[in-house]
């Protein structure tokens, strides 16, 4: 190298100066990965129709006393019934019977004070609209309660294994093994089974069903991110820094371990909801009569030879519960790309 | 290898004796006087009677006793007759269905076998060649295609879509009836003509070379078989899809068409295999799924099954029944899994190799 | 009509990524006579491993795209040939080696299995033919009990051991061109000496051009005959290795050479440091993209991209400044 | 080797084996020898290189001081007090004065944590400073290693990795520690990213009087940065001297090996050099080669390098080797 070039080496433009990112603040408080997991969903069509069939069910929910008002001094979980006849009736027959209050929308929209049921009536007359309206509260409530407590339960037997290991966690993983080798569907049937004689029948048997084997998923993540987690440098940082094991657990491990985990629960609501329909398409659970989406298809089950003629009976609970499920499945198929780590960091 | 198929299967009666005790457990939730049905033969007649079974099998005894006496049940001294204990086969007394529910699953099992063997093969097949080829097109359309198909099939519930299936092709076209088999053909089937060889019906028809039966057995399978089947397709579908594209990201998918190696080559000899080391442990899981779907399925169709039994049973409340199935499902699948894992094991020679 | 092997003109090749389009290559040109080899050197995300991939036709698309430029070889232009031409091309006449051995080989498929494959293919040779050729080929790269090791999985292979069968490969269908991207990066470096040892012996033996990508201008020194330095998806600096390591004459190559401390140095000194961090191009660059890190910078720099311009025989550099004396060229 | 005031750290013995569990009941049935019976001594204000290929057991050497794994065996007494009977709140209080820098800086920072809680958090767990005055002190850290300030309220992720490593040795600073283990510090770096790195560690040891034991697998940046060298193969330490002798007059074949392998960007004394080039593979660590570990590769191996395992003796003042030859090459 010629003398006259050598380098001195003090030639001190502020390095940070250069290519420190423009990050939003949503960004900055999500972090890195999870501002990309939030993005995500807003930047793929088919979440945003997931979104927005979402927030139409939330929006019944929410005004369901609005959209049909419940009947008098009546339990608004009871779907109202126009009479005993086994038969059911076309959409739009007229309420006879026991009708509900009309609703303000109605008079204004139809031009008629006369109330009718909307999507007909299923066998026993229980008004189909009334059952499928109100049981989207029944469905939002049994998946949210169901999902939050099965991640409770799960990430504290998962983050138990995780933080304490060797046998502990042996015996912990060989119990998850036995819970997921009986099949859901049986395993919960009879625990809704079981549970109905001693508490009655009513939501609770088989949200205890749907609790006790449903917990399993979160722990084995839970775990796994954990222990991934906890072989990281940067845990090992803090443990050089002096930081006692308490906090590197709560401050350092938890907050990168839990993201995943809680977008999976998120995204459970519509998996719960359904096996609860399906349990109570089977029969368990709910006494007949309760607003309830796979109860009103239950009916369905004694009309299969003449649905051509009852086709109203599965339709519009069918569409109902198809939509809601479709609604999570879109946000969760989103989320699945932006999540799964196979799919990442190809640039 | 072998320390792993050994550590497998050593693994098997832990996992059986965890499956015991987690029932055997929820069991305690019943009263002793239902749970006097697990080791009868028929309906208890009198108070008396339950009484003396209580105290014969231990219900009042520590609960130690009582889960012995339940594995392997009682010998009457006098008789030297076994009654009870399900490691003898005894599940108990179907109190619904009147027989005992060892007997019960004689008769409906091989039903159900026969559906989920004629779903499981276009399950596997379907889903895993429709996801080879989404990935292999990724982004064009008919991978969207295939991404639409599989997250309409996964929302589409098994009661929806059996309902829907029932109403169109039964209800409206009248092509496809639910049950298992026409009364026509029932009288045959029981009387002393048509031999059971295997006591599934769609071979067993054709072993007698009643080729109608046959057809009518097929034509009663065929709604159920797609609806049990067209939510594995659309798992099958994206497990394979993911797979294999992250298989045809790995560099040595590029050395392999660095070499000159046509990109059917490529796919077919070079990462499909890869791919499809994931998708075995899946196919693990899709037995699990599809005996927890015949539940549904064959309450749907009416089709006389352990899981529409099972239904009904719960329904009413018959919890031993349930019990019954679900023992038996669970030791169909730890036996499975286990065939699955040691699959695995040989596909994948660093597994095979260590 | 060039005399050269592998003559690229003017290549650019851009990918989609989710936050932009990033500008790899950016027009680069260089030629390869037969024979010879071609050091090219450049930190990660210079776009020397994507100019390789793209010149095989090896750049996933989308999401990459060769926008523009020509690879001629034997006459005919690799950019435009159909995936069935190139084909032919690919492990017959060029032959490639990549960065990873313990992820390059096919984890489920037997080390026989894979090297008799371009055989087949490519000589037309019959499975017997193939199996015996491959064993030839190990032995040539030193692998002992060749004959046996056919049968084996990659993973009963060391590091070196892979990247010895990855040459082997490589080079199964004598072809005339080499391409080496960073093949000893991830080895050690008792490893990496075994290996440049081994590519020095097979070059003279078999006579083929080696094109080998690099990050350690050391690695290059030892191996090279012409040697090319890439920034920014661009060539800046073209010269015979002997030149270049002795009168480095853009800004960046000075600043490299000088941040490398040497093993046979004689005094200690401080290491000269450039500042700031490598570019992530979003944009195509149109000034020069060294610019925000050189201390030699002028106005004209941070306007309008250098061309390379011949400033001594064999020795191209793309800089608006003579740093010699500091002043514009 | 006696130690005296001017002894910092001294490791005698150093063991660090990790169990193998094997068969069908996952008994023990091995070990595998990271660090098999390493000792030596680092000086107040030098820096000792400590340099090995992968798997050598530099990295579990640098861990093991700092008691993020406990030892096997062997003691290591830092600042006359020794760490392995330390015990939690004992050894904690103890990090304050060792510190350690990462190899990776997109591993070694918290993704959740800003960068003035990534570099505040030693002095908040250290009560070392009043919480109100972290802040400015975590500004005056970032000053002295080159980063602007400003970004303290900044995550991780919105750093280059030279700024990243930057951060990292901020953290390492926070508390004033006297030691710093550099575990590859700037092997995960570009190029032109390096020097910067390394020149900031000098000029830091220059600024506050730090001790460093610094890991690499590059001989030329030890050379550059080290004051003594230590040379690992296979869990032990090979041989041991200043920079200059041991690049001038290597005694043990595998450094000579080592040295005569590295790279030089120079084309015409790279064309003079005599090069060694080794057979063979690194053994595995669980199943090394009985007496000499480095006999299966060494160009001058005898009988009973099979046998015994050579002592590591001070064959020149200041000078260890691990060979029964090294005096053959004493010209």
């Amino acid at each position: 190298m010629a003398e006259n070039q050598k380098p001195t080496g003090d030639n001190k433009l502020l390095s940070d100066t250069i290519s420190v990112r423009e990050i939003t603040r949503l960004e900055r408080w999500l972090g890195p990965d999870n501002y990309r997991v939030v993005m995500g969903l807003f930047k793929t069509p088919a979440s945003v129709i997931g979104l927005s069939l979402l927030s139409f069910f939330i929006l019944i929910a929410i005004f369901a006393p609005v959209i049909v008002p419940v009947p008098e001094k009546g339990d608004p979980y009871k779907i109202p019934r126009d009479g005993f006849k086994a038969d059911p009736q076309p959409p739009m027959t007229p309420w006879k019977k026991n009708a509900p209050e009309l609703p303000f929308w109605w008079k204004p929209i139809m031009k008629t004070d006369q109330w009718v049921h909307i999507f007909g009536t299923a066998q026993g007359q229980y008004d189909i609209f009334y059952a499928l309206v109100w049981g989207t509260r029944t469905a939002f409530r049994t998946g949210l309660i169901v999902t939050i407590a099965t991640f409770l339960i799960g990430i504290t037997i998962g983050g138990i294994s995780a933080y304490y290991g060797g046998m502990v966690d042996n015996i912990i993983m060989r119990i998850v093994d036995v819970f997921l080798t009986l099949p859901f569907t049986l395993a919960a049937l009879i625990m809704a089974a079981i549970l109905t004689p001693v508490i009655g029948k009513s939501l609770v048997p088989v949200m205890i069903a749907l609790v006790v084997f449903g917990w399993m998923g979160y722990a084995r993540i839970i775990r796994g991110d954990i222990l991934s987690i906890k072989e990281r440098d940067f845990v090992l940082a803090a443990k050089v820094v002096g930081v006692k094991d308490s906090r590197i657990l709560f401050r350092h491990i938890i907050p990168n371990a839990i993201f995943p985990t809680l977008v999976l629960a998120s995204l459970a609501i519509g998996d719960v909801t359904l096996s609860f329909a399906a349990l109570s398409f089977l029969g368990v659970g709910v006494e007949i009569g309760y607003a309830d989406w796979g109860q009103v298809l239950s009916f369905a089950r004694n009309w299969i030879t003449s649905l051509n003629t009852y086709w109203y009976l599965i339709t519009f609970p069918g569409v109902t519960i198809v939509l809601f499920v479709l609604g999570w499945n879109l946000i969760g198929d989103a989320l699945r790309d932006v999540l799964d780590p196979r799919m990442r960091g190809k640039s | 290898m072998t320390t792993y198929i050994i550590r497998r299967l050593l693994l098997v009666p832990v996992i059986l004796f965890g499956v015991t005790i987690l029932i055997f457990g929820m069991l305690q939730f019943l009263d002793p006087v239902e749970r006097v049905s697990m080791y009868i033969r028929d309906t208890p007649k009198s108070d008396a009677q339950i009484e003396a079974l209580i105290t014969k099998y231990g219900l009042d005894k520590p609960i130690y006793v009582q889960y012995w006496k339940w594995l392997v049940g009682d010998v009457d001294p006098i008789t030297n007759v076994r009654s009870g204990g399900i490691l003898f086969g005894d599940f108990g007394y179907s109190r619904t269905n009147s027989q005992p529910v060892a007997d019960l699953i004689k008769n409906r099992f091989p039903n159900t076998l026969d559906l989920t063997l004629w779903a499981i093969g276009p399950v596997i097949f379907v889903g895993i060649w429709l996801g080879i080829q989404a990935a292999v097109r990724h982004n064009k359309p008919f991978d969207q295609m295939a991404r639409i198909f599989s997250i309409i099939g996964t929302s589409l519930p098994t009661f929806v879509f059996g309902l829907l299936v029932l109403m169109l092709f039964y209800a409206n076209l009248g092509w496809f009836p639910p049950g298992r088999v026409s009364d026509e053909f029932s009288k045959i089937i029981s009387s002393a003509e048509f031999t059971n060889y295997t006591k599934l019906l769609s071979i067993d028809s054709l072993l007698n070379g009643r080729f109608d039966i046959f057809l009518d057995v097929m034509k009663h399978m065929v709604l159920p078989i797609l609806t049990l089947s067209y939510i594995s397709w659309a798992t099958f579908l994206r497990v394979t899809r993911s797979s294999m594209l992250e298989t045809l990201r790995m560099e040595y998918v590029t050395t392999a068409r660095a070499k000159g190696l046509s990109e059917r080559d490529v796919i077919h000899k070079h990462a499909r295999p890869n791919a499809m080391l994931p998708v075995t442990t899946l196919a693990g899981f899709s037995i699990v799924g599809l005996l927890g779907g015949v539940v549904i399925t064959e309450t749907v169709f009416n089709y006389p099954g352990i899981g529409a039994t099972a239904a009904r049973s719960a329904a009413q409340l018959d919890v031993i029944t349930v019990l019954g199935f679900t023992l038996f499902t669970g030791l169909i699948l730890v036996v499975s899994n286990v065939i699955v894992d040691v699959l695995y094991a040989f596909i994948d020679p660093r597994v095979r190799l260590s | 009509m060039s005399n050269y092997l592998l003559d690229v003109q003017g290549l650019e090749t851009t990918f989609k990524t989710p936050d932009g389009v990033l500008h790899a290559v950016n027009g680069v040109s260089f030629g390869l006579k037969e024979g010879e080899t071609l050091g090219v050197v450049g930190e990660s995300g210079c776009g020397k491993s994507v100019t390789m991939l793209s010149v095989l036709g090896l750049i996933p698309s989308p999401p990459g795209e060769i926008k523009a430029g020509k690879a001629m070889f034997f006459g005919h232009d690799l950019v435009k040939m159909t995936n069935a031409e190139i084909r032919q091309v690919r492990g017959a006449q060029i032959g490639m080696v990549f960065q990873d051995p313990m992820t390059s080989l096919n984890p489920v498929l037997t080390i026989g299995r894979q090297l008799e494959e371009p055989l087949m293919l490519h000589v037309g040779m019959n499975k017997k033919q193939a199996s015996e050729r491959a064993a030839e080929l190990l032995e040539m790269v030193g692998i002992p009990n060749a004959k046996d090791r056919l049968s084996d999985y990659p993973h009963q292979f060391s590091g070196g051991m892979r990247q010895r069968v990855m040459i082997a490969m490589a080079l199964s269908c004598s072809p005339q061109l080499l391409i080496a991207d960073e093949p000893t990066t991830a080895l050690d470096v008792t490893i990496q000496a075994q290996i440049m040892d081994l590519v020095k012996r097979l070059r003279n033996e078999l006579g083929m051009a080696i094109i080998w990508i690099s990050h350690d201008l050391g690695v290059v020194a030892g191996l090279a005959q012409r040697v090319i330095v890439m920034y920014g998806g661009l060539i800046i600096e073209e010269a015979s290795v002997n030149d270049l390591y002795a009168n480095p004459t853009h800004p960046y190559t000075i600043g490299l050479l000088g941040s490398l401390p040497r093993v046979d140095a004689k005094e200690r000194t401080k290491l000269y440091s450039i500042e700031g961090s490598p570019p992530v191009l979003y944009n195509k660059p149109t000034a020069c993209p060294f610019a925000p890190r050189c201390k030699w910078a002028m106005e004209r720099c941070w306007k309008e991209n250098p061309a390379l311009e011949t400033v001594s025989p064999e020795h191209r550099v793309a800089c608006w400044v003579d740093t010699k004396t500091g002043r514009a060229r | 080797m006696t130690s005296n005031n001017d002894t910092l750290l001294k490791v005698d013995d150093l063991t660090m084996h990790f169990p193998i569990y094997r068969g069908v009941f996952q008994r023990q049935v091995g070990a595998v020898r990271a660090v098999d019976g390493v000792s030596f001594e680092v000086k107040r204000g030098e820096t000792l290189g400590l340099v090995g290929e992968s798997g050598c057991g530099k990295s579990t050497t640098g861990r093991t001081i700092l008691q993020l794994y406990k030892p096997t065996a062997g003691s290591v007494t830092f600042d006359g007090q020794d760490l392995v009977k330390m015990k939690g709140e004992e050894l904690r209080i103890m990090r304050r004065k060792m510190q350690m820098i990462f190899q990776d800086p997109y591993a070694s920072l918290n993704p959740r944590m800003t960068v003035e809680e990534l570099v505040g958090e030693p002095l908040i767990v250290h009560n070392v400073v009043p919480p109100k005055e972290v802040s400015e002190h975590v500004k005056h850290l970032l000053e002295t290693v080159n980063l602007n300030p400003a970004f303290a309220s900044r995550y991780p992720h919105e750093f280059s990795g030279g700024q990243r490593q930057r951060i990292g040795i901020a953290r390492a600073l926070a508390l004033q520690p006297s030691f710093i283990v550099c575990d590859e510090p700037i092997s995960a770096l570009d190029v032109s990213i390096q020097a910067q790195v390394v020149n900031l560690l000098e000029e830091l040891q220059d600024q506050f009087n730090l001790t460093y034991l610094f890991i690499a697998h590059d001989l030329s940046m030890v050379r550059h940065i080290s004051d003594r060298v230590a040379v690992m193969y296979l869990g032990v330490i090979v041989e041991l001297t200043g920079r200059d002798e041991l690049y001038n007059k290597p005694l043990h074949p595998y450094t000579q090996a080592l040295l005569s392998a590295v790279p030089i960007p120079d084309p015409v004394a790279d064309a003079q050099r005599q090069r060694t080039i080794l057979e063979g593979d690194v053994p595995s660590p669980a199943n090394p080669p009985s007496g000499c570990r480095f006999r299966t590769r060494c160009p001058i191996a005898e009988a009973r390098c099979a046998e015994a395992r050579p002592e590591f003796r001070e064959v020149e003042p200041g000078h260890f080797v691990a060979c029964f030859f090294a005096e053959r090459f004493l010209k």
